[in-house]
Protein backbone atom coordinates (compact mmCIF):
# COMPACT_ATOMS: atom_id res chain seq x y z
CA UNK A 1 0.00 0.00 0.00
CA UNK A 2 1.24 3.40 -0.96
CA UNK A 3 -0.20 7.23 -0.04
CA UNK A 4 -1.45 9.16 -3.25
CA UNK A 5 -1.30 12.92 -2.70
CA UNK A 6 -2.96 15.59 -4.90
CA UNK A 7 -1.86 18.96 -4.65
CA UNK A 8 -3.57 22.42 -5.55
CA UNK A 9 -5.78 22.35 -9.51
CA UNK A 10 -5.20 18.60 -9.58
CA UNK A 11 -6.84 18.32 -6.09
CA UNK A 12 -9.40 20.71 -6.72
CA UNK A 13 -10.01 18.95 -10.17
CA UNK A 14 -10.39 15.18 -8.40
CA UNK A 15 -11.96 16.62 -5.12
CA UNK A 16 -9.29 14.30 -3.38
CA UNK A 17 -6.39 15.08 -1.62
CA UNK A 18 -4.93 12.13 -0.83
CA UNK A 19 -5.46 7.90 -0.99
CA UNK A 20 -4.06 5.06 -0.13
CA UNK A 21 -3.08 2.84 -3.35
CA UNK A 22 -2.41 -0.94 -3.61
CA UNK A 23 0.86 -1.62 -5.26
CA UNK A 24 2.11 -5.02 -6.47
CA UNK A 25 6.08 -4.51 -6.55
CA UNK A 26 7.70 -4.90 -8.59
CA UNK A 27 6.61 -1.26 -9.83
CA UNK A 28 7.07 2.07 -10.91
CA UNK A 29 5.71 5.53 -11.18
CA UNK A 30 5.04 4.71 -14.51
CA UNK A 31 2.69 1.93 -13.26
CA UNK A 32 0.47 3.71 -10.98
CA UNK A 33 -0.12 6.36 -13.29
CA UNK A 34 -1.44 3.97 -16.26
CA UNK A 35 -3.59 2.34 -13.69
CA UNK A 36 -4.75 5.63 -12.44
CA UNK A 37 -5.73 6.35 -16.17
CA UNK A 38 -8.34 3.37 -16.73
CA UNK A 39 -10.21 5.29 -14.09
CA UNK A 40 -11.42 7.64 -16.82
CA UNK A 41 -11.57 11.50 -16.44
CA UNK A 42 -10.25 13.91 -14.17
CA UNK A 43 -7.32 11.23 -14.10
CA UNK A 44 -6.82 11.12 -17.75
CA UNK A 45 -6.71 14.81 -18.25
CA UNK A 46 -4.55 15.42 -14.91
CA UNK A 47 -1.98 12.65 -15.55
CA UNK A 48 -1.80 13.66 -19.62
CA UNK A 49 -0.93 17.27 -18.13
CA UNK A 50 2.57 17.53 -19.51
CA UNK A 51 3.47 20.24 -16.83
CA UNK A 52 2.88 17.31 -14.21
CA UNK A 53 5.08 17.02 -11.41
CA UNK A 54 6.19 13.77 -8.62
CA UNK A 55 7.64 13.62 -5.74
CA UNK A 56 8.26 10.16 -4.16
CA UNK A 57 8.69 10.41 -0.55
CA UNK A 58 8.55 14.50 -0.94
CA UNK A 59 11.83 14.36 -3.35
CA UNK A 60 11.20 15.41 -6.89
CA UNK A 61 11.01 12.28 -9.36
CA UNK A 62 10.59 11.06 -12.49
CA UNK A 63 7.64 8.05 -13.76
CA UNK A 64 10.80 5.56 -14.14
CA UNK A 65 11.18 5.56 -10.24
CA UNK A 66 10.72 2.43 -8.30
CA UNK A 67 8.11 2.43 -5.29
CA UNK A 68 7.92 0.21 -2.54
CA UNK A 69 5.41 -0.36 0.24
CA UNK A 70 4.68 2.86 2.41
CA UNK A 71 5.94 4.89 -0.06
CA UNK A 72 4.45 8.61 -0.77
CA UNK A 73 3.61 9.86 -3.89
CA UNK A 74 2.62 13.34 -4.85
CA UNK A 75 1.07 14.66 -7.77
CA UNK A 76 1.00 18.71 -8.34
CA UNK A 77 1.41 21.26 -11.12
CA UNK A 78 4.35 23.81 -11.28
CA UNK A 79 5.06 25.50 -8.09
CA UNK A 80 4.03 28.97 -7.73
CA UNK A 81 4.97 30.12 -4.55
CA UNK A 82 7.23 32.87 -3.08
CA UNK B 1 32.13 27.90 10.16
CA UNK B 2 28.57 26.62 10.11
CA UNK B 3 25.39 29.08 10.02
CA UNK B 4 22.54 29.92 11.73
CA UNK B 5 20.09 28.20 9.27
CA UNK B 6 16.08 28.89 9.87
CA UNK B 7 13.13 28.33 7.93
CA UNK B 8 9.04 28.42 8.87
CA UNK B 9 6.05 27.63 6.93
CA UNK B 10 3.13 29.35 8.81
CA UNK B 11 -0.25 31.23 8.66
CA UNK B 12 0.76 33.72 11.23
CA UNK B 13 1.98 37.16 9.98
CA UNK B 14 5.73 38.05 10.82
CA UNK B 15 6.90 41.22 12.45
CA UNK B 16 10.23 42.68 10.22
CA UNK B 17 11.16 44.90 13.28
CA UNK B 18 11.52 41.23 15.60
CA UNK B 19 13.47 39.65 12.25
CA UNK B 20 16.17 42.36 12.19
CA UNK B 21 16.50 41.98 15.48
CA UNK B 22 16.95 37.98 15.92
CA UNK B 23 19.05 38.48 12.83
CA UNK B 24 21.19 41.67 14.61
CA UNK B 25 21.85 40.41 17.35
CA UNK B 26 25.08 38.58 18.87
CA UNK B 27 26.22 39.03 14.98
CA UNK B 28 28.54 41.69 14.87
CA UNK B 29 31.44 39.56 13.33
CA UNK B 30 28.87 40.18 10.34
CA UNK B 31 28.94 43.97 8.14
CA UNK B 32 26.05 42.76 5.94
CA UNK B 33 22.65 42.08 5.76
CA UNK B 34 20.45 41.83 2.68
CA UNK B 35 16.75 41.12 3.07
CA UNK B 36 13.67 40.48 0.44
CA UNK B 37 10.24 41.11 1.39
CA UNK B 38 7.48 39.43 -1.18
CA UNK B 39 4.20 40.66 -1.32
CA UNK B 40 0.58 40.48 -2.24
CA UNK B 41 0.12 42.33 -5.26
CA UNK B 42 -2.93 44.22 -5.94
CA UNK B 43 -2.59 43.77 -9.69
CA UNK B 44 -1.09 40.57 -11.37
CA UNK B 45 -0.67 40.46 -15.18
CA UNK B 46 -3.63 43.27 -15.65
CA UNK B 47 -6.00 41.57 -13.42
CA UNK B 48 -7.04 42.65 -10.03
CA UNK B 49 -6.06 41.02 -7.12
CA UNK B 50 -8.31 40.82 -4.09
CA UNK B 51 -6.69 37.83 -2.41
CA UNK B 52 -4.57 35.05 -2.53
CA UNK B 53 -4.87 31.39 -1.04
CA UNK B 54 -1.61 29.52 -0.81
CA UNK B 55 -1.86 25.71 -0.38
CA UNK B 56 1.55 23.90 0.43
CA UNK B 57 2.58 20.19 0.52
CA UNK B 58 3.56 19.90 4.69
CA UNK B 59 6.62 18.34 5.19
CA UNK B 60 8.05 18.75 1.66
CA UNK B 61 7.67 22.25 1.99
CA UNK B 62 10.12 22.28 5.06
CA UNK B 63 12.70 19.64 3.34
CA UNK B 64 13.32 22.00 0.61
CA UNK B 65 13.77 25.16 2.54
CA UNK B 66 16.00 23.49 4.64
CA UNK B 67 18.29 22.12 2.03
CA UNK B 68 18.31 25.16 -0.19
CA UNK B 69 19.61 27.02 2.89
CA UNK B 70 21.95 24.54 3.31
CA UNK B 71 23.31 24.70 -0.41
CA UNK B 72 23.15 28.72 0.01
CA UNK B 73 25.67 28.37 3.21
CA UNK B 74 27.78 26.12 1.10
CA UNK B 75 28.14 28.41 -1.50
CA UNK B 76 28.40 31.32 0.12
CA UNK B 77 30.58 32.78 3.44
CA UNK B 78 27.14 33.59 4.83
CA UNK B 79 26.60 33.24 9.21
CA UNK B 80 22.58 33.31 8.88
CA UNK B 81 19.91 33.50 7.00
CA UNK B 82 16.23 32.64 7.68
CA UNK B 83 13.10 31.99 5.49
CA UNK B 84 9.66 32.82 6.31
CA UNK B 85 6.83 31.95 3.77
CA UNK B 86 3.33 32.37 4.50
CA UNK B 87 -0.01 29.59 3.94
CA UNK B 88 -3.84 30.50 3.84
CA UNK B 89 -5.67 33.02 2.95
CA UNK B 90 -3.69 36.54 1.95
CA UNK B 91 -4.74 39.35 1.21
CA UNK B 92 -3.71 42.55 -0.99
CA UNK B 93 -0.19 44.18 0.48
CA UNK B 94 -0.02 40.64 2.93
CA UNK B 95 3.28 40.01 3.36
CA UNK B 96 3.90 36.60 1.65
CA UNK B 97 7.68 35.59 2.43
CA UNK B 98 11.27 36.87 4.00
CA UNK B 99 14.82 35.68 3.23
CA UNK B 100 17.12 37.18 4.95
CA UNK B 101 20.82 36.71 4.97
CA UNK B 102 23.73 38.20 7.14
CA UNK B 103 27.55 37.95 6.10
CA UNK B 104 30.70 39.49 6.77
CA UNK B 105 30.37 40.07 2.67
CA UNK B 106 28.09 42.04 1.37
CA UNK B 107 28.65 40.24 -2.05
CA UNK B 108 27.86 36.54 -0.23
CA UNK B 109 24.45 38.35 1.10
CA UNK B 110 23.62 39.18 -2.00
CA UNK B 111 24.09 36.45 -3.82
CA UNK B 112 22.58 34.14 -1.08
CA UNK B 113 19.57 35.98 -0.49
CA UNK B 114 18.99 36.29 -4.34
CA UNK B 115 19.81 32.40 -4.83
CA UNK B 116 17.23 31.44 -2.15
CA UNK B 117 14.18 33.27 -3.44
CA UNK B 118 14.94 32.14 -6.99
CA UNK B 119 15.17 28.49 -5.46
CA UNK B 120 12.44 28.92 -3.66
CA UNK B 121 9.88 29.69 -6.45
CA UNK B 122 10.40 26.82 -8.49
CA UNK B 123 11.79 24.07 -6.02
CA UNK B 124 9.35 24.39 -2.49
CA UNK B 125 6.15 23.10 -3.03
CA UNK B 126 3.92 25.96 -3.04
CA UNK B 127 0.44 27.38 -5.28
CA UNK B 128 -0.98 30.51 -5.35
CA UNK B 129 -4.60 30.68 -6.34
CA UNK B 130 -6.03 34.36 -6.61
CA UNK B 131 -9.42 35.60 -6.22
CA UNK B 132 -10.37 39.04 -8.21
CA UNK B 133 -13.40 40.41 -10.05
CA UNK B 134 -12.68 37.44 -12.49
CA UNK B 135 -13.80 34.82 -9.98
CA UNK B 136 -10.59 32.18 -8.93
CA UNK B 137 -7.53 30.92 -10.44
CA UNK B 138 -4.58 28.84 -10.04
CA UNK B 139 -2.11 30.68 -11.18
CA UNK B 140 0.45 29.78 -13.90
CA UNK B 141 3.91 29.08 -13.62
CA UNK B 142 5.94 31.84 -15.09
CA UNK B 143 9.05 30.97 -17.32
CA UNK B 144 10.93 33.67 -16.35
CA UNK B 145 11.01 32.06 -12.85
CA UNK B 146 12.26 28.90 -14.48
CA UNK B 147 15.12 31.22 -16.42
CA UNK B 148 16.01 32.62 -13.12
CA UNK B 149 16.19 29.48 -10.94
CA UNK B 150 18.66 27.98 -13.97
CA UNK B 151 20.93 30.60 -13.43
CA UNK B 152 22.16 29.44 -10.43
CA UNK B 153 23.25 25.41 -11.53
CA UNK B 154 26.60 26.67 -12.18
CA UNK C 1 6.78 56.10 -14.59
CA UNK C 2 9.22 58.56 -12.24
CA UNK C 3 10.29 56.59 -9.00
CA UNK C 4 10.25 58.00 -5.77
CA UNK C 5 13.98 58.42 -4.79
CA UNK C 6 15.25 59.63 -1.75
CA UNK C 7 19.00 59.99 -0.08
CA UNK C 8 19.95 61.52 3.12
CA UNK C 9 23.12 61.78 5.38
CA UNK C 10 22.69 62.17 8.78
CA UNK C 11 24.51 61.91 12.21
CA UNK C 12 21.01 60.52 13.80
CA UNK C 13 20.36 56.55 13.90
CA UNK C 14 17.81 55.47 11.45
CA UNK C 15 14.69 53.20 12.23
CA UNK C 16 14.08 49.82 10.34
CA UNK C 17 10.74 49.49 11.26
CA UNK C 18 9.73 53.02 10.15
CA UNK C 19 11.84 52.57 7.12
CA UNK C 20 9.68 49.46 5.87
CA UNK C 21 6.38 51.32 6.58
CA UNK C 22 7.66 54.31 4.35
CA UNK C 23 8.51 51.85 1.69
CA UNK C 24 5.27 50.13 1.80
CA UNK C 25 2.98 52.68 2.28
CA UNK C 26 0.63 53.00 -0.61
CA UNK C 27 2.66 50.65 -2.38
CA UNK C 28 0.47 47.87 -3.09
CA UNK C 29 1.60 47.94 -7.38
CA UNK C 30 4.99 46.28 -5.93
CA UNK C 31 5.35 43.24 -5.05
CA UNK C 32 9.42 42.98 -3.87
CA UNK C 33 11.08 45.24 -1.67
CA UNK C 34 15.35 44.20 -1.47
CA UNK C 35 17.09 46.38 1.75
CA UNK C 36 20.34 46.38 2.59
CA UNK C 37 21.97 47.05 5.57
CA UNK C 38 25.34 48.03 6.71
CA UNK C 39 26.95 47.68 10.27
CA UNK C 40 30.02 48.62 11.83
CA UNK C 41 31.49 45.13 12.24
CA UNK C 42 34.10 44.79 15.25
CA UNK C 43 36.49 43.04 13.47
CA UNK C 44 38.02 44.63 10.48
CA UNK C 45 41.29 42.37 8.47
CA UNK C 46 42.10 41.06 12.06
CA UNK C 47 41.76 44.28 13.92
CA UNK C 48 39.71 44.69 16.94
CA UNK C 49 37.32 47.91 16.09
CA UNK C 50 36.17 49.46 18.96
CA UNK C 51 34.70 52.64 17.08
CA UNK C 52 34.36 54.56 13.65
CA UNK C 53 34.52 58.20 12.72
CA UNK C 54 32.62 58.84 9.37
CA UNK C 55 33.75 62.17 7.40
CA UNK C 56 32.03 63.27 4.24
CA UNK C 57 32.13 65.79 2.26
CA UNK C 58 28.67 67.68 2.29
CA UNK C 59 27.12 68.67 -0.72
CA UNK C 60 28.92 66.50 -2.79
CA UNK C 61 27.97 63.72 -0.94
CA UNK C 62 23.71 64.43 -1.43
CA UNK C 63 24.90 64.97 -4.91
CA UNK C 64 26.21 61.58 -5.81
CA UNK C 65 23.43 59.59 -3.99
CA UNK C 66 20.83 61.41 -5.97
CA UNK C 67 22.67 60.96 -9.15
CA UNK C 68 23.15 57.44 -8.12
CA UNK C 69 19.71 56.68 -7.55
CA UNK C 70 18.93 58.45 -10.90
CA UNK C 71 21.24 56.17 -12.78
CA UNK C 72 19.42 52.86 -11.13
CA UNK C 73 15.92 54.45 -11.68
CA UNK C 74 16.63 54.49 -15.19
CA UNK C 75 18.42 51.47 -15.51
CA UNK C 76 15.75 49.05 -13.54
CA UNK C 77 12.13 49.30 -13.31
CA UNK C 78 11.92 50.24 -9.64
CA UNK C 79 9.11 52.13 -8.03
CA UNK C 80 10.93 53.68 -4.72
CA UNK C 81 14.09 53.48 -3.50
CA UNK C 82 15.94 55.00 -0.38
CA UNK C 83 19.41 55.35 0.78
CA UNK C 84 20.58 56.61 4.17
CA UNK C 85 24.46 57.03 5.32
CA UNK C 86 25.02 58.11 8.31
CA UNK C 87 28.53 59.78 9.43
CA UNK C 88 30.52 61.46 12.43
CA UNK C 89 31.15 58.76 15.32
CA UNK C 90 29.87 55.09 15.39
CA UNK C 91 30.60 52.04 17.41
CA UNK C 92 30.74 48.63 16.98
CA UNK C 93 26.71 46.88 15.62
CA UNK C 94 25.86 50.64 15.12
CA UNK C 95 24.33 50.80 11.74
CA UNK C 96 25.93 52.21 8.73
CA UNK C 97 24.06 52.95 5.75
CA UNK C 98 20.71 51.52 4.40
CA UNK C 99 19.53 50.87 0.83
CA UNK C 100 16.13 49.79 0.20
CA UNK C 101 14.42 49.35 -3.24
CA UNK C 102 10.73 48.35 -4.29
CA UNK C 103 9.75 47.25 -7.73
CA UNK C 104 7.11 44.79 -8.94
CA UNK C 105 10.07 42.67 -10.24
CA UNK C 106 12.49 41.30 -7.36
CA UNK C 107 15.57 40.80 -10.27
CA UNK C 108 15.17 44.69 -10.55
CA UNK C 109 15.03 45.36 -6.64
CA UNK C 110 18.06 42.81 -6.16
CA UNK C 111 20.01 44.43 -9.43
CA UNK C 112 19.14 48.25 -8.00
CA UNK C 113 20.02 47.76 -4.52
CA UNK C 114 23.43 46.03 -5.22
CA UNK C 115 24.24 48.53 -7.71
CA UNK C 116 23.63 51.36 -5.44
CA UNK C 117 25.80 49.89 -2.53
CA UNK C 118 28.14 48.95 -4.84
CA UNK C 119 28.23 52.25 -6.63
CA UNK C 120 28.23 54.02 -3.33
CA UNK C 121 31.22 52.65 -2.21
CA UNK C 122 33.57 53.88 -4.76
CA UNK C 123 31.96 56.92 -5.76
CA UNK C 124 30.33 58.67 -2.67
CA UNK C 125 32.90 60.85 -1.12
CA UNK C 126 32.85 59.19 2.94
CA UNK C 127 35.96 58.26 4.63
CA UNK C 128 36.45 55.88 7.76
CA UNK C 129 38.66 56.57 10.35
CA UNK C 130 39.00 53.45 13.13
CA UNK C 131 40.08 53.55 16.20
CA UNK C 132 40.79 50.15 18.39
CA UNK C 133 43.57 48.54 20.28
CA UNK C 134 46.08 49.49 18.03
CA UNK C 135 45.03 53.34 17.92
CA UNK C 136 43.32 55.10 15.30
CA UNK C 137 43.89 54.88 10.99
CA UNK C 138 41.86 55.89 8.14
CA UNK C 139 41.00 53.02 6.10
CA UNK C 140 42.49 51.77 2.94
CA UNK C 141 40.17 51.62 -0.05
CA UNK C 142 39.63 47.99 -0.85
CA UNK C 143 40.43 46.59 -4.75
CA UNK C 144 37.38 44.55 -4.19
CA UNK C 145 34.74 47.39 -4.30
CA UNK C 146 36.41 48.60 -7.45
CA UNK C 147 36.23 45.64 -8.98
CA UNK C 148 32.37 44.96 -7.95
CA UNK C 149 31.61 48.72 -9.01
CA UNK C 150 33.12 48.34 -12.53
CA UNK C 151 31.49 44.60 -13.17
CA UNK C 152 28.27 47.59 -13.24
CA UNK C 153 29.64 49.65 -15.95
CA UNK C 154 28.33 47.38 -18.87
CA UNK D 1 39.86 83.18 -6.09
CA UNK D 2 39.01 79.20 -5.60
CA UNK D 3 38.30 77.69 -2.40
CA UNK D 4 40.52 74.17 -1.28
CA UNK D 5 39.09 71.52 0.59
CA UNK D 6 41.04 68.84 1.89
CA UNK D 7 39.24 66.05 3.85
CA UNK D 8 40.25 62.69 5.53
CA UNK D 9 44.11 61.86 6.24
CA UNK D 10 44.76 64.63 4.27
CA UNK D 11 42.76 67.30 6.12
CA UNK D 12 44.88 65.59 9.43
CA UNK D 13 47.91 65.73 7.89
CA UNK D 14 47.57 69.73 6.80
CA UNK D 15 45.37 70.66 9.96
CA UNK D 16 43.54 72.25 7.38
CA UNK D 17 40.17 71.90 6.07
CA UNK D 18 39.91 74.52 3.61
CA UNK D 19 41.77 77.40 2.46
CA UNK D 20 40.67 80.24 -0.30
CA UNK D 21 43.41 80.83 -3.19
CA UNK D 22 44.31 82.73 -5.86
CA UNK D 23 44.62 81.79 -9.46
CA UNK D 24 45.30 83.43 -12.41
CA UNK D 25 43.05 82.74 -15.37
CA UNK D 26 44.05 80.46 -17.62
CA UNK D 27 44.44 77.86 -15.28
CA UNK D 28 44.65 74.08 -14.96
CA UNK D 29 44.29 71.93 -11.53
CA UNK D 30 47.53 71.00 -12.47
CA UNK D 31 48.69 74.60 -12.31
CA UNK D 32 47.40 74.91 -8.56
CA UNK D 33 48.85 71.55 -7.96
CA UNK D 34 52.20 73.13 -8.81
CA UNK D 35 52.12 75.99 -6.98
CA UNK D 36 50.99 74.26 -3.94
CA UNK D 37 54.05 71.59 -4.11
CA UNK D 38 55.83 74.65 -3.75
CA UNK D 39 54.84 75.10 -0.27
CA UNK D 40 57.43 71.83 0.73
CA UNK D 41 56.01 68.86 3.24
CA UNK D 42 53.27 68.21 3.87
CA UNK D 43 51.72 69.43 0.50
CA UNK D 44 54.35 67.37 -1.73
CA UNK D 45 53.98 64.23 0.23
CA UNK D 46 50.24 64.55 -0.45
CA UNK D 47 49.89 65.79 -4.12
CA UNK D 48 52.63 63.22 -4.87
CA UNK D 49 49.98 60.56 -3.28
CA UNK D 50 48.93 58.02 -6.55
CA UNK D 51 45.78 57.19 -4.97
CA UNK D 52 44.82 61.41 -4.85
CA UNK D 53 41.52 62.00 -6.08
CA UNK D 54 40.45 65.28 -7.11
CA UNK D 55 36.62 66.80 -7.27
CA UNK D 56 35.86 70.49 -8.97
CA UNK D 57 32.94 71.88 -7.83
CA UNK D 58 31.64 68.78 -6.13
CA UNK D 59 32.62 66.05 -9.52
CA UNK D 60 35.17 64.20 -9.77
CA UNK D 61 37.82 65.61 -12.02
CA UNK D 62 41.53 65.48 -13.35
CA UNK D 63 44.44 67.58 -13.50
CA UNK D 64 43.84 69.08 -16.63
CA UNK D 65 40.64 70.49 -15.86
CA UNK D 66 40.85 74.05 -16.49
CA UNK D 67 39.75 76.30 -13.29
CA UNK D 68 37.66 79.76 -13.36
CA UNK D 69 37.09 82.31 -10.52
CA UNK D 70 35.03 81.10 -7.71
CA UNK D 71 35.05 77.22 -8.41
CA UNK D 72 35.61 74.44 -5.53
CA UNK D 73 38.48 72.27 -5.82
CA UNK D 74 38.80 69.42 -3.55
CA UNK D 75 41.55 67.09 -2.78
CA UNK D 76 40.55 63.50 -0.94
CA UNK D 77 42.04 59.88 -0.66
CA UNK D 78 40.26 56.98 -2.13
CA UNK D 79 36.60 56.33 -0.91
CA UNK D 80 35.89 54.03 2.22
CA UNK D 81 32.26 54.90 2.68
CA UNK D 82 29.56 52.44 3.19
Amino acid sequence: MITLLYFARYREALGLDSEQFSITCPCSVQDVIEQLKQRGEPWLSILADSKLMLAVNQTIATPDQALTDGDELAFFPPITGG
Amino acid sequence: MSSLLEAYVQTEDFDITQEYQNLRENNSESGAFVSFLGQVRDFNEGDNVSSLELEHYPGMTEAVLNKLLQEASNRWAISRAKIIHRVGALKASDKIVWVAVSSAHRADAFAACEFLIDALKTQAPFWKKERGKQGERWLDAKDSDQAKARQWMK
